[in-house]
């Protein structure tokens, strides 16, 4: 295998990695305010991929424009799943018990789509999808590129959200110490519907970043969801900066392995790495060792 | 056992510094301390939960600084929390079962029936002992605080530790079955039994203990007898607070002159705050029965009383956190219980709890920002962040930190500017002095004083009840969750029943005379 | 509820007595199923049911009793149908009888594979737990896939057995029994042992167990095996019934859910729960499949009913039930111990905590 | 708050419930699609009592799309059938139970059908991961298993009597066109070729036979890589074929979507293989086009036993039929629907030449060696029960038409395009 093919992967791994990592900052950020895993993440960023497909094929209304619809439907649905369900997650075995009903949200949505779209593997398609550019002794795919710029963007955004504007202080107040929070005015529950609200919107641009590189059906959301869990945990749960870094860490290890090795084996040293790197480190890989105070 | 040069900090707070101290073998061994002084901390590490950062523990002469809890136990070391822990879902029975130590193989132990005959009768003998056998079968989780002390101490008894660790047993149990308590505590060290026994309840810790060791700051203040602690100057100090002419109310002639009401004594200005016949508590029953307190406008109010008599509570029965179940509180002749404590904030009320409330992973200048969260005009944020800079300086000098880092002097001082972020007509301040070093603790007192001057009302709960009275204009002292006395801080102060509040009946009767 | 908990030693007996007849009357029912019924689809779908039951028993006597979560059981329950499978492939059994004797073989392979993965996800507690068997549990599925005894995609084919087709389903069907009896008789002596009392111990408060002397670590990871070897019998069978075990269906995640929720629905923790929810739960969804077509629907409906139990019942029928008639008792002890401590505090937390 | 939580219990069973119903109406309508054609039979001619053909189809789950193709052949068959007088006079009735793509449920099924509901007949499922253990039930009660898409090894290697495959079996599908490729002209004749499989029992096996016949012309395996099912981002894959710059590209797919991608990648990646040939999508009609953009297509090969535009009388007839039915053109016609009607058509050959619906007589005469028809060409099964007559045609993109090129010699086979044009981009 030569050097450049290496490249390559290395490079597709990173741009994978930024998409992957988008998901997973939406998925961090819900588990940091509400203490609860959303299994259904994969699901809703598979239904935001049906919602861009939808538009584009049925309303003829292009992809990137699309978003402007899609994010905000998902941020509505974010909110509503809150308010019926996970704030009503019972504090004993919430761990538990949030997976169980973040798993049966996700079905639900599996099967809604199966439903409404069947089981075919379909693709998101735009003028830019054959277009690549030639760098280093290969083709990048626009696509990638775009993706990527695309995650890159809302991470900043989000990240400026968190820590530049009042909401964002609301946020990370709620989240160290719920009564202090209280005791300064915030309305720690409002806070916490919307930032689920926004941890499942940014997964409608996940949706149209993995359903353009990727080929999706609607129960392509559990292999995404195991995926995104690993990275999760590995970075950390709760911390978005952790979650970026193991996104694109464990996607290049994939990618060359895929291309070193064997495309079947890739997934598997995928998961081993992060059980590795948790015998090792059990509170991930920025995590605060919270892990075990319980 | 012995203990020494332990020492152990969290984050900038410094919980115990080089600590010693000797458990002799067959006594009850007291350790007393105000809050803060790193009591339960000592037991953490004692115990294995938490690490220490040097010093040596050793017991019997084998060292088990920093050995797991199971080996600890294994040792013969026992110990109850402060917060009884109970295995909620299983009945009595069953917790007492857990403890039953059986050196066999785990697949012996699978087959076995969980207690046998014998384990059973003794567990059964046991909880007959601290007296709640009736209760065998309920699930240990509907037991009321007090019996639940009395299963932690029986489900230690029946592993037979040789040495038992016990944090705050009467704390909040009611005196009947505080009585109970010591005298088995007695029985059980007649029989042989070392106890190391952490308590406030004075009456108590002087009625059973042969030896009392004082934790002060962190550090070993005194030991010796009850009679030597307690004639102890340094000991009230540490408990009423440091002087600079240290002098016990032995010592002074305490003003006999009779307790008027309330009302006439604090005629002055009109109460910005009334609480009438507050009930309030969490779940397991009322803690305040039937409060009522005036806070005058523009004076320094300092609650104090012994630990468990309901201060926290109150504040935070006022401040929103918790609903009284009767009563009414008023605030500016509006009625403001039941509100949220947003809506409270809004009215001008700002607490700054017990228990440290910066958001630790951000910046100083942000918790301080945070403190202004419902207002919306950054101009007069920016206006507010500079007047209190100007008042605290640190908020300025250590402005990019972050919060966690700072010493727990400092963290006060910033909790005290984010509440000013409101310019709340009434701040509440929970134990401002909880935990500092007497230079700090003078520091933070000043700041209250400053605040109080600059035309805050202020109502404080203060362990340190000395510094806490001098520097309030009135005193309301609280006992068991009712009123006992109010009036102007010196009088209270000055009182002779206050030093029976602290330092049990005793020190009431040497104060008598 | 075990007899620990039994009010009075007389009320105990006679309680005691009642609950073994109860037993005792299910387990002949269970016999004579088979023999009275004998439809093959019943029997067929009886099969799966008892499997289930037992398979959701031994996942409690884990995750039930020790409160953390397992969803990768599936891991023992593939590698219970590939241990079968390729013994016997390999040594060349006929198929009929012999093949059942390899399902011990199948269960101490599914117990070896526990230990080193016990000892690598009990390091953590909670949701963290939850993804590393998650992890585990598709590290399996995919060197299932890619290694080259595994058979790849296809997987295995197992030899047929020759049994009659009227009664085809019987030799599965008692075998299944059995082994549903041996991990009922586990839970039960476990629930009851000391050993047990340290397993729920550690699920109420694993610190102060640890402080009692309770070797955590030690008591999780032989609860862990000792769940994972029934687990790894059943899947032998299973698979064998089946006749043949691939990847995708050998590590199924459905097959981790289901346990989790047939457990939740009838009540983690408890003996009795697991059964009624594995009965419940695999029975209708037998049928259910059968009837439904719509795509989807079916997803749709199964997690409607999944979330109206979890928000409805959280504990499950069993234990909600059991509460009921608690809290009538607990309210009887608490008015006691208030007569016999008038003056009794609250907890003194307060907001400092 | 409290009372909000009651609503949304409330809520929750209340779409329970109605969900229930919606799932009580579409089992209606599951029973109402066999009934159908029930009443299809009682319209016919004679007939006393109908014969029942049970069969368990993949309506959800992985495999929902060629399950409900597959109820579709089925019932266009039971549909002309029963118009042409049903099996030995009597009507038939289909009995379709739904298996999710399940094997615990496929057994379940079959149990039903023959041992609950004693169908005199049945027809196989979808996919030979549900073929295996259905076919193992079947031989317990001695029934004929005739099925059209369990063609893997693992369905033969089982040694069963009663199972038979009327396609072509799996392994065989690239046959034709490699051997074609190895008739070339040495000179141009690829030199060098490229192998990536989906890991699918569909694919699988068709790689090493074609590779054997290559490399034995001496086309050299430059690459030759399996990738995971999971695995939907392929463009990492696809930009190492192109990297390996092969003439000839042999793709082990399943679907369309993995084609589309690998053309778009090889587009991205500038790479224009001389040939190139895809297990399966290219068969997909216009949803393929679609896919990887009109132009595209051209020159690209796919091997199958069926096409819609295959020139047979009663294909063209059934085609006609379907289109009557659920609309489209010729070229959307899955080719899963040819395998279902030829089921269908070997046992009606079968009953009719027994004079029974003995399954052990069908057996025998099924095993007799005697060669019966199907809409996708001569059906003859060997001992295993592979069709050993039948060939797989390799059909090629030309000119936006799926047309018949391999075998050359094939009735109104065109020539192959080769090499193969470019891309239109």
């Amino acid at each position: 295998m030569s050097a450049t093919a290496l490249l390559q992967a290395i490079v597709d791994g990173v741009l994978t990695g930024g998409v992957y990592a988008l998901m997973a900052a939406g998925l961090t950020l819900i588990f940091g305010v509400m203490d609860i895993i959303n299994i259904a993440q994969g699901a809703m960023v598979v239904l935001g991929a049906y919602l861009s497909y939808e538009l584009e094929t049925k309303a003829g209304i292009p992809l990137l424009p699309g978003l402007l619809i899609t994010i905000p439907a998902m941020f509505v649905l974010g909110m509503a799943i809150e308010f019926c369900f996970m704030r009503r997650v019972r504090e004993t075995e919430r761990a538990a018990m949030s997976i169980l009903v973040t798993f049966a949200v996700a079905i639900i949505i599996e099967g809604v789509l199966s439903k409404a779209f069947g089981v075919d593997y379909v693709q998101l398609h735009a003028s830019y999808v054959d277009k690549s550019i030639y760098l280093l002794g290969f083709y990048l795919p626009w696509i990638y590129v775009i993706a990527f710029v695309l995650a890159a963007v809302l991470l900043v955004a989000l990240y400026a959200l968190l820590y530049r504007t009042r909401f964002g202080r609301a946020v990370r107040a709620s989240l160290q110490n719920r009564t202090a929070a209280d005791l300064i005015g915030v309305n720690v529950d409002r806070t916490r519907m919307i930032a689920v609200g926004i941890g499942v919107a940014i997964t409608a641009v996940g949706g149209f970043a993995f359903g353009a590189t990727n080929a999706f059906n609607p129960n392509s959301g559990y292999d995404l969801i195991s995926r995104l869990l690993a990275i999760v945990i590995l970075g950390g749960m709760g911390s978005i900066g952790g979650a970026m870094a193991a996104a694109v860490f464990m996607l290049v290890i994939n990618d060359v392995v895929a291309v070193a090795w064997s495309p079947t084996w890739a997934p598997l040293v995928f998961f081993a790495a992060l059980v590795l790197v948790l015998s090792v480190r059990p509170q991930g890989l920025f995590g605060r060792s919270g892990v075990r105070a319980q | 056992m012995d203990i020494s040069g332990v020492s152990k900090s969290f984050g900038g707070v410094k919980a115990l510094s080089t600590c010693h101290l000797e458990i002799h073998e067959g006594q009850i061994n007291g350790l007393i301390g105000p809050n803060g002084s790193g009591k339960t901390t000592l037991f953490n590490c004692i115990t294995g939960y938490e690490r220490v950062q040097s010093g040596q523990i050793s017991f019997r002469d084998t060292d088990i600084t920093n050995a797991r809890p199971d080996r600890v136990f294994a040792l013969g070391i026992g110990r109850t929390f402060q917060l009884t822990r109970l295995f909620a879902r299983l009945s009595v029975l069953e917790n007492m079962l857990v403890a039953t130590q059986r050196h066999e193989g785990w697949l012996r132990s699978m087959i076995r029936r969980a207690g046998s005959a014998s384990e059973r009768n003794r567990a059964m003998e046991l909880l007959d002992f601290v007296g709640i056998a009736k209760l065998a079968h309920d699930p240990a989780g509907s037991l009321s605080y007090g019996q639940r002390k009395l299963l932690e101490l029986a489900s230690m008894l029946v592993a037979d530790p040789s040495v038992l660790l016990l944090d705050e047993p009467a704390g909040g149990v009611n005196p009947t079955l505080i009585g109970h308590l010591a005298d088995r505590i007695a029985q059980l060290n007649r029989a042989g039994k070392t106890f190391l026994v952490v308590e406030h309840n004075m009456e108590f810790v002087m009625g059973i203990c042969h030896r009392v060791t004082v934790l002060s700051q962190g550090s070993t203040l005194v030991s010796g007898t009850p009679d030597e602690v307690r004639s102890n100057p340094a000991v009230l100090d540490a408990y009423l607070g440091g002087e600079d002419d240290p002098s016990t109310p032995q010592a002074r002639q305490p003003v006999r002159r009779p307790m008027l009401r309330k009302r006439e004594v604090l005629g002055g200005p009109e109460p910005l705050l009334t609480l009438r016949g507050i009930y309030a508590g969490y779940g397991g029953g009322d803690i305040l029965k039937d409060v009522s307190i005036d806070v005058p406008e523009g004076a320094i109010t300092c609650i104090v009383g012994p630990n468990g008599a309901g201060k926290s509570t109150m504040l935070a029965t006022i401040s929103g956190l918790l609903r009284p179940r009767a009563g009414e509180i008023r605030f500016d002749g509006r009625v403001v219980s039941g509100k949220t404590p947003g809506q409270i904030l809004d009215l001008g009320i700002a607490l700054v709890p017990q228990a440290h409330s910066l958001f630790g992973d951000m910046t100083v200048r942000e918790n301080v920002e945070m403190g202004a969260f419902t207002i919306r005009d950054q101009a007069l944020v920016r206006k507010r962040l500079a007047a209190v800079q100007e008042l605290y300086p640190i908020v300025k000098e250590r402005a990019d930190e972050r919060a966690a880092s700072l010493s727990g002097g400092q963290q006060r001082l910033v909790e005290f500017a984010r509440c000013l972020m409101l310019e709340p007509r009434l701040i509440v301040l929970d134990e401002p002095s909880m935990g500092l070093d007497p230079q700090t603790r003078q520091i933070v007192f000043d700041m209250v004083a400053l605040m109080n001057r600059q035309g805050k009302t202020i109502l404080l709960v203060e362990q340190n009840a000395r510094a806490g009275l001098k520097l309030s204009s009135h005193g309301v002292v609280l006992e068991n969750g009712t009123v006992r006395l109010t009036g102007s801080g010196r009088e209270v102060l000055e009182h002779p029943e206050i030093g029976a509040l602290y330092l049990g009946g005793a020190a009431a009767g040497a104060a008598a005379p | 509820m075990s007899a620990l908990s039994a009010p009075a030693p007389g009320r105990a007996r006679r309680t005691r007595a009642v609950v073994a007849g109860l037993w005792l009357i299910a387990l002949v029912i269970f016999v004579l199923f088979p023999l009275v019924i004998t439809d093959s689809t019943a029997t067929t779908i009886a099969v799966y049911t008892v499997i289930f039951m037992a398979a959701t028993t031994a996942w409690n006597i884990f995750s039930g009793y020790s409160g953390y979560l397992a969803l990768g059981h599936a891991v023992f329950f593939g590698s219970g149908g590939y241990a079968v499978a390729l013994a016997a492939r390999d040594w060349h059994f006929k198929g009929g009888w012999d093949v059942f004797g390899l399902l011990p073989f199948a269960g101490v392979v599914a117990a070896l594979i526990a230990v080193p993965v016990g000892l690598v996800a009990l390091r953590v507690r909670r949701h963290t737990f939850v993804v590393v068997t998650i992890a585990i549990f598709f590290i399996f599925q995919l060197a299932a896939l890619n290694l080259g005894f595994t058979g790849g995609t296809s997987g295995i084919n197992f030899p047929i057995a020759t049994f009659p087709p009227a009664t085809y389903n019987n030799p599965f069907y008692y075998i299944a029994l059995a082994i549903l009896v041996i991990s009922v008789l586990m839970s039960w002596s476990v629930r009851r042992s000391r050993f047990g009392l340290q397993l729920l111990a550690v699920r109420d408060d694993e610190d102060r167990a640890l402080g009692l002397g309770v070797k955590t670590r030690r008591v999780k990871l032989i609860a862990f095996v000792l769940s994972a070897f029934p687990v790894g019998m059943l899947g032998g069978l299973y698979f064998y019934f089946l006749g043949q075990v691939y990847p995708q269906f050998a590590y199924d995640p459905l097959f981790d859910i289901s346990l989790a929720l047939m457990g939740f629905i009838g009540g983690i923790g408890t003996l009795v729960g697991p059964l009624l929810g594995a009965l419940v739960l695999e029975t209708l969804q037998q049928y259910f499949t059968q009837s439904v077509s719509g795509t989807g629907t079916y997803l749709i409906v199964y997690g409607v009913l999944f979330l109206a139990v979890i928000l409805l019942l959280p504990r499950g029928v069993v234990p909600s039930l059991a509460m009921l008639w608690q809290r009538r008792r607990v309210r009887a002890a608490t008015r006691a111990a208030e007569s016999r401590e008038p003056a009794r505090r609250g907890d003194m937390a307060g907001v400092a905590r | 708050m409290r009372h909000f939580r009651r609503l949304a219990q409330v809520g929750a069973v209340l779409a329970a419930i109605t969900v229930l119903a919606a799932c009580g109406s579409s089992s209606n309508k599951s029973s109402s699609t066999s009934s159908s054609s029930g009443s299809n039979a009682s319209s016919g001619t004679g007939g006393s009592s109908p014969i029942t053909i049970g069969t368990s189809l993949s309506l959800s789950g992985d495999f929902a799309a060629d399950g409900q193709a597959f109820e579709r052949g089925y019932q266009l068959w039971v549909h002309d059938q029963n118009a042409a007088g049903g099996l030995l006079g009597h009507q038939i009735k289909l009995d379709v139970l739904s298996d999710a793509s399940s094997p615990s449920q496929v057994v379940t099924n079959y149990q039903h059908l023959i041992g609950s509901n004693h169908d005199q007949l049945v027809f196989g499922p979808f996919s030979t991961l549900l073929t295996v253990p259905s076919a193992r039930v079947a031989a317990r009660y001695g029934y004929a298993f005739v099925e059209g898409a369990g063609g893997g090894p693992s369905v033969f290697g089982e040694g069963l009597h009663n199972v038979f495959d009327v396609t072509v079996p799996v392994k065989n599908g690239l046959v034709t066109w490699a051997q074609w490729v190895a008739s070339l002209p040495a000179s141009q004749r690829p030199k060098t070729a490229a192998y990536a499989t989906v890991n699918d029992p569909f694919t699988q096996p068709q790689i090493p036979v074609a590779q054997a016949i290559l490399t034995a012309a001496g086309v050299k395996t430059v690459l030759n890589k399996v990738f995971p099912a999971e695995v939907t981002d392929y463009t990492p894959i696809a930009s190492q074929v192109a990297a390996a710059k092969p003439d000839a590209v042999v793709l082990g797919s399943v679907d369309v979507p993995t084609v589309s991608a690998f053309v778009h990648a090889f587009i991205q990646q500038h790479f224009n293989p001389k040939a190139f040939i895809a297990t399966a999508g290219p068969d997909q009609g216009d949803a393929f086009v679609k896919a990887v953009g009109t132009g595209n297509e051209n020159g690209i090969f796919v091997p199958n036993g069926w096409f819609g535009g295959l020139k047979k009388a009663d294909s063209q007839k059934m085609v006609a039929e379907y289109i009557a039915k659920y609309g489209g053109t010729p070229s959307d016609v899955n080719a899963d629907v040819a395998e279902a009607y030829s089921v269908g058509q070997a046992i009606a050959q079968a009953v009719a030449a027994t004079h029974s619906l003995d399954n052990s007589k069908i057996i025998a005469y099924l095993h007799s060696g005697v060669t019966l028809n199907s809409v996708q060409g001569p059906v003859k099964f060997d001992s295993l029960g592979e069709n050993t007559a039948g060939v797989t045609q390799t059909f090629q993109w030309q000119k936006g038409n799926l047309v018949e090129s391999i075998p050359t010699t094939a009735a109104g086979a065109s020539p192959p395009l080769f090499p193969k044009p470019a891309w239109v981009g």
